[in-house]
C-alpha cells in the first residue's frame, strides 16, 4: 500500500490547479442544460482542449495527455476542488469514448473523437424509450437493412441536453425477431440528418435540456455502425458500465460538494445544531469512503482485474450519498431552501435545491438503484434470479 | 371517546373534494406557474369556495362566518392539498380570518366574501407571499393589516413557480396595528399547513400508484416490483400515521388543549416528514418522466418541498417537542 | 370527534391503577420465557383472573367484565404504565380466544375459556414449520380421519413458550390434494397426549421458550376441531389479523417503553447529545402517532368497519418502533449496553439489551414485515401481485 | 499511488484463514460460551497463531517480534472477526505487544510465545476482560501491567457469553508502571476492532446468502425475494466500502499520518455501522431459525452488539470526526 502521489503526480497536480485558477470562469456559468448556458459551456470544452485538459487520459493524437488513471483522478478532484463547470461532453467523452475506443473502427475513431474533444461535437445519449428505461431490452426503435445503412423508426426519450446536441448514439433493434437482449444494434447518427426530429422537454429543475428524439426512416451508414450488427447489447453494457462505475461520477466531485456543504455551515452557524453538524459529519466520512474506495478500485483497474458488477456498488453509493449532501445542506438552510434562480435572498444563487433536484435523478438514470440493487444481488452476492 | 369526523364534517369536505376535482384540474396549477408576475386572475374557485362558507369557516356566524373550527376546516385543507390548491387558504381561512374577526377588522367582510385574500408575514423573516390583497405582518408580537400594494416588494423566485414571494419592507403604524394572540394563530398555520401537506402526500402516493399499476418494465407493471411496492407501502405507513396527528391537533386546537402548541408542532413533522417521503419515493417509482416538467407531478413535489419548511421545519417541530419533553 | 373519557372510564381507569400499584410484584420477576419464570407468571395470571382482570374484554361468563374496547385500551395503557408482568397467556386470550368466540361450538367455549382465563391451561401458537415460516400455506403437518376424530403426524417449530404449555392450536393439512392454501384444518390439540413430543430450543435472548412440537399419530378429537374441515385457512387468517392489529399489541406498551427511555436518559444526562434526545423525541412522537392511530382503529371497530389488511400498517409500525426505542437506549448506554442479567454494572438488570433481542422478533413474527408490506401494497394499494 | 495488499500479506492471510477455518469451527466458539466461568483451555490455536508470528507481529525482530505494521496485522484480524475469535488478540496483539515492546517489558517475551495473554482496561470503565493472564491497566495517564490474578475482579455478564467481563478494583503501584503513549495504543486498538467487526459482518452476510438461497418460501427460495436481495445489496455496499477505510487507518498508523486518529475513527463508525446492518439484515432475512441459540448465527450478531461499542460507539467516533472538521 502507497498512498502518496509520486513527484509527477504532484507536479500534475500544481500545474492543474494552477490553469484552473487562472481560468476557471469567476462568475458561474449558466447551468449547461439550458440553451444560454451549453453554448457558454461548450466554448468552456473549447477552452479546456485547447489546454488539452479536456481528454487528459486519451492518447495525444486525440487531443488527450495520456494521463493515467492516477493523473485523470487528481484532474477531478482539482477540477470539482476549483468549482470549475459542469462537462457538456460528458455524454460523448465518458461514455461514448470509452466504446469507441474498445469497439470503433480505426475510420470511426478518426472521424468522432478529436470533434468530440473539441466540443465541437455534442453527444446526446440515446437509451430509454417511451417503454424501455431501465430496461433496456424492451427497445423497440428499429433499423432495417438498406443499401449501404439502415432505415431508422422510433423514439429515443430523456436524452439529457439532448436539445442542444449534434449526435445521438444509442441501440436499435436490427432483428425484430430476435427477443429482448438481442438483435440489437449500436449505431451512431447525427442529429440534423433527415427523418431526425428533436423536441426538447424541460426538465424537473426548469432547464429545458432534456429531448425526445424521432426517427422516421433516418438512413444512418453502416460506417457508424459501433461494434457488430445484433451486437449492440454487449457493446451497451459496456457503456452502462462506465456510466455507473469510475468515471462518470469521480470522487472530487463529492469531496468538493461535502466541502461546499462545510462551507455553508460556516457561513451560517447559528442554523448548525449537534443533528446537522453530526449529518455532515457524516457525509463528509461518506466521501471519504469513496475516495478511497475509488483508490481500491483504481489500482484493482490497474492490475487488469475488471471492476464488472460492483460498478453498480458504486452507483449506488455516489447517488444516494450526493441525495443525502443536498438534503443536509436543504434542511440546514430552512425556509430560505426555497428561494432559487435570480432571488435576492436566494443562498448560494438557490444552487442547494437546484442541485437537490439534480441528485435525485442519480438514483434513476443510468439503470434506477432498484436495478443495481438486483445486479448486486445476482452478479455478486449470487442471490437466485427468481 | 371518539375518533372520526361527523357526518356533517365528511359531507362538507365530500362537497368541497367534487368542487375541486371539477374545477381544479393540474391546468390551473399550471396556470398559476405560467403567468409569473401577477396573480392568477380566475378566482372563481376562490369565490365558490366563499360561496360555501369555506373561507369564513372559523369566523363567528355574527360577523358573516360559519363559527366552525380547525377540525371542521381540517378535511377541506386536505383536499386543497390533494389538487395544490394554489389560493391562500392556510394564510387567509386559518390564519387571517379569525384575527380578523377578533379584532373586529372591518376588512373581514370581504375577506369572508371572497373578494380580497390575505397573505401572512412575520418580522423575522422577510419573504412573504404577495399573489393576495392583503398582508397581515406581525411586528413586535402585534399583527399589522396592510395592503399589499402598499408594501415595497423586491420578488423572489421559489422552486414553486406556482406562489410569489417577495422581500418586503414596511412601516408598521400603530393605526394599521390589530389585538391578537399571534402563538394561536401560528399554530392554526402549522396544523392547516400540515392538513395540506397530508393531501398533497396523498396526490403523489394516488398518482404513484397509477403509473406503477400500467408502466411496464421487465415485462411486468413496475408496481409488481417487491422494491416498488415497499416504498409505497412506507409512504402509506407515513401518510396513514400522519393524518390523524394532523387532525387531532385540530381538535386539540378547538378544544384549547393545554398541549395544543405541542400537538401541532407533532403534526407538522409527521406531516412533512410524510410529505417529503411521497415526494422521494414518487419521484424514484415514476423514473425519468417524473423528472419532466410537462408531467404534471413536479408541482406537487415542489409544492411540498416548499411547504415543508414553511411554519417551521421538522426539526424544528421536533425540537419545540423535545423542549416539552425537558430531553 | 371526541378526545376524552367519561366518567365510567375514568372510574374504571382508576380502579385499575389502585389495584396494579397494590398487586403488581415490587420485583420484575424472571422472564415468562423461562421455566421457573413462566410458573411465577402463571400464577400471576391466577392472581389477575381472581380479580377479573385476566381478560377484561370477555364477557362475565367466562371470567371476563364485559369492558368496552376503550376500557380494554384503559386497561393495557395502565397495565403497562405499573410496569406490570407480561401475559405468558397472550397466545390464548389474544389469539386463540377471539377466534373461539367466532368460529367455537358452544362446548368448546365451555370446555376452554375459563381454564385459559385463570391461566390453568396455557395455549401454544402452532404455526410455523421447519418449511413454512411466514409462509403458511406450506404447511406440511398432517391429520388424517379416523374415527371420532384425527390422526395427526409432523412437526410444528418456533412455539413461544411452548415448552412450558398445556394445549397447542394450529393448522394441519386435512387434505392433501388441496393445493396451499386449502385443505387446512385448525385443531386444538392438548401437548400430553399420546404421540405428541415436545422439544425446547432456547432463544437469542438465552430464555429457553422456544419449542418445537412433534406429532407422531397423535389423535386428536372432533370435538377440537375449529371451524370448518379444511376451512382452516378462513379461520387462521382472522387469528394472524388479530396478532398483527391491534389486540397483541396495544399502544400502552410503547407508551410505556418510551416513558422508560425518557426515565432513562433522565437518569444518564451526561450520555444524551443533541441527537439522542431528538432520536428520544421522534420516538415518543411515533408513540403518540400509534396511540391516536388506535384511537381511529377502535373507533372504526365499533361502527362496525372492518379493519382487514391495514392491520398489516400496524404491525409494521409497532414492531418497527419498538426495535427503533431499543436502539437508541443502548446508543445511551455505549459499552455499559453489552451488560445483562446479574451484571453489578448491568443498566437495568441488562433490560434494554434483553428488550431489544425481543423487539428484534417483531419484525419476523406472525409473518415478516416483507410479507406485511406486499399485503399493505397489493390488498391497500391495490398493486399487482406479480 | 496503490490501494491494494503485498502478497506477503496477502499470503500471510490466507495462512491465517487456513488455519481458523480448520481449527475455528462454529463449536470453538460455542465451547467459549460453555465453561462461562473459566478461560477456555484449549490454547493449541493461540499458540499456532503465536508460533505463526501473529501475537508478536507488531514487535521488533530484535525482540522477537517480526517487526511489521498495523497494515500487515489488518487480514489476519479480519480473518479473527470472521471467526467470531475469543482470544483477546486484538487486546493482545494489537495493543499489549507494542506497549511491552516499547518499555522493554519482560513479560513480553512469555506473551509473543503465545505463553501468555493480555487484556487492556481503562480507569474510566472498570469493566475489563478478564480471561487472560495479564491486565494492561491505564490510570492517570500511564500504562500498568498486572497479574489478572492479582486483582479484585466482580464478574460482569456480557451478551456476548464467549467474552469474561469483571469489574475489578486495583491499586496502580510504582513498580508496574510502564512508559508508553496511551493515545496511539487506543488508535491501534480501534483499528483492530474495526477489522475485527469487517471481518464478522462479512461472515454474517455469507452465511445469511448461503441461507437464503437455499431456504424455500412462497414456492421459491427466500433469496429470489427483491426485498431480501436489497437487504443484502446494502449490506454488501456497507461492509465493502467499509473494508478500505479500516485499512486505510491502519496504513496511517503505520506511516505517523497526522490524521491517523480521524482515520481510525472513521474506520470505527464505519466498520461498526456494517456489522451492526449485517446483523439486522441477516437476522430478519433468515426468520426465527436465527433467534434461536441451537442455530450458531446468534454469537456472531452479539459479538457485534458488543464489540461495536467497545472502543467508542458510532457516534463517540463520529464526535471526533466532528470535533476535526470544527464542525
Amino acid at each position: 500500500m502507497d498512498l502518496t502521489w509520486n513527484a509527477d503526480e504532484d507536479q500534475f497536480r500544481s500545474e492543474v490547479r494552477t490553469w484552473l485558477a487562472e481560468n476557471v470562469p469567476a462568475e458561474p456559468l449558466p447551468s449547461g442544460d439550458t440553451e444560454v448556458g451549453f453554448r457558454l459551456h461548450q466554448q468552456w470544452e473549447k477552452t479546456l482542449f485547447d489546454s488539452r485538459y479536456s481528454v487528459v487520459s486519451w492518447p495525444e493524437q486525440y487531443g488527450g495527455r495520456g494521463a493515467s488513471l492516477w493523473q485523470w483522478l487528481i484532474f477531478e478532484e482539482e477540477y470539482y476542488r476549483a468549482g470549475a463547470p459542469q462537462r457538456v461532453s460528458q455524454n460523448g467523452i465518458f461514455l461514448l469514448a470509452p466504446i469507441l475506443f474498445e469497439f470503433g473502427t480505426e475510420a470511426q475513431k478518426q472521424r468522432y473523437l478529436l470533434p468530440m474533444a473539441e466540443g465541437i461535437e455534442q453527444w446526446g445519449q440515446g437509451w430509454s424509450e417511451p417503454n424501455a428505461g431501465s430496461d433496456l431490452a424492451g427497445i423497440k426503435s428499429h433499423a432495417t437493412k438498406v443499401d449501404g445503412g439502415w432505415r431508422v423508426n422510433g423514439q429515443k426519450t430523456w436524452t439529457t441536453r439532448g436539445a442542444f446536441c449534434t449526435h445521438l448514439f444509442g441501440l436499435f433493434r436490427t432483428d425484430p425477431d430476435q427477443e429482448r437482449h438481442r438483435g440489437l444494434t449500436y449505431l451512431m447518427t447525427p442529429l440534423d440528418a433527415d427523418g431526425v426530429t428533436v423536441r426538447g422537454v424541460a426538465r424537473l429543475d426548469g432547464d429545458e435540456g432534456f429531448a425526445e428524439v424521432f426517427f422516421e426512416d433516418a438512413f444512418v451508414s453502416d460506417d457508424d455502425v459501433l461494434g457488430g450488427v445484433d451486437e449492440g447489447w454487449a457493446v451497451a453494457m459496456a457503456t452502462t458500465s462506465s456510466e455507473r462505475g469510475l468515471t462518470l461520477r469521480s470522487p472530487g466531485r463529492f469531496v468538493a460538494a461535502v466541502e461546499r456543504l462545510r462551507g455553508l455551515a460556516a457561513r451560517y452557524p447559528e442554523a448548525v445544531d449537534a443533528r446537522i453538524a453530526d449529518a455532515i459529519t457524516q457525509a463528509w466520512i461518506d466521501a471519504q469512503a469513496y475516495q478511497v474506495s475509488t483508490l481500491r478500485t483504481v489500482t484493482k483497474m490497474l492490475d487488469g482485474e475488471s471492476v464488472g458488477a460492483e460498478s453498480s456498488l458504486n452507483k449506488i453509493f455516489w447517488s444516494e450519498m450526493d441525495v443525502r449532501i443536498h438534503e443536509i445542506a436543504l434542511e440546514l438552510l430552512g425556509a430560505r431552501g426555497e428561494l432559487i434562480d435570480d432571488s435576492p435572498d436566494a443562498v448560494d444563487a438557490g444552487g442547494w435545491m437546484k442541485g437537490f433536484q439534480f441528485a435525485l435523478s442519480g438514483p434513476i438514470y443510468a439503470g434506477t438503484n432498484e436495478i443495481q440493487r438486483n445486479i448486486v444481488s445476482e452478479r455478486v452476492l449470487g442471490l437466485p434470479r427468481r | 371517546m371518539r375518533f372520526a369526523f361527523t357526518e356533517d364534517q365528511l359531507l362538507f369536505t365530500s362537497a368541497v373534494a367534487d368542487l375541486l376535482a371539477d374545477k381544479y384540474p393540474a391546468e390551473r396549477v399550471r396556470a398559476a406557474w405560467d403567468t409569473p408576475t401577477e396573480a392568477p386572475d380566475d378566482r372563481s374557485v376562490w369565490q365558490q369556495l366563499a360561496d360555501m362558507g369555506v373561507v369564513g369557516l372559523l369566523a363567528p356566524e355574527s360577523t358573516g362566518g360559519m363559527g366552525l373550527g380547525a377540525l371542521d376546516l381540517h378535511g377541506l385543507l386536505v383536499e386543497s392539498g390533494r389538487v395544490a390548491m394554489t389560493e391562500p387558504i392556510v394564510e387567509t381561512a386559518a390564519v387571517a380570518v379569525p384575527v380578523l374577526a377578533a379584532a373586529g377588522h372591518s376588512a373581514l367582510a370581504s375577506v369572508i366574501a371572497g373578494e380580497q385574500t390575505v397573505a401572512v408575514g412575520f418580522a423575522d423573516d422577510p419573504v412573504v407571499r404577495v399573489d393576495t390583497d392583503l398582508l397581515l405582518l406581525e411586528h413586535g408580537g402585534t399583527w399589522y393589516l396592510a395592503e399589499t400594494a402598499a408594501v415595497t416588494a423586491t420578488p423572489q423566485t421559489s422552486v414553486d413557480g406556482s406562489r410569489r414571494l417577495a422581500s418586503i419592507e414596511w412601516t408598521p403604524t400603530p393605526g394599521h396595528a390589530l389585538p391578537g394572540d399571534i402563538a394561536a394563530a401560528r399554530d392554526r398555520a402549522i396544523v392547516a399547513q400540515s392538513a395540506q401537506l397530508v393531501g398533497l402526500a396523498r396526490h403523489l402516493l394516488d398518482e404513484t400508484v397509477a403509473y406503477v399499476q400500467v408502466r411496464e418494465q421487465f415485462g411486468k407493471p413496475v408496481g409488481a416490483q417487491q422494491a416498488i411496492k415497499h416504498k409505497l407501502a412506507d409512504v402509506l405507513l407515513a401518510v396513514d400515521y400522519a393524518g390523524p396527528m394532523v387532525a387531532r391537533a385540530a381538535h386539540s386546537i378547538d378544544e384549547g388543549d393545554p398541549d395544543a402548541s405541542v400537538h401541532a408542532s407533532m403534526a407538522k413533522c409527521s406531516a412533512a416528514d410524510a410529505a417529503k417521503l411521497a415526494v422521494r419515493h414518487g419521484l424514484q417509482s415514476h423514473g425519468a418522466i417524473a423528472y419532466t416538467v410537462e408531467y404534471d407531478l413536479h408541482m406537487w413535489m415542489k409544492r411540498v418541498w416548499a411547504l415543508a419548511a414553511q411554519w417551521g421545519t421538522s426539526a424544528e417541530h421536533r425540537d419545540r417537542v423535545r423542549q416539552h419533553l425537558g430531553l
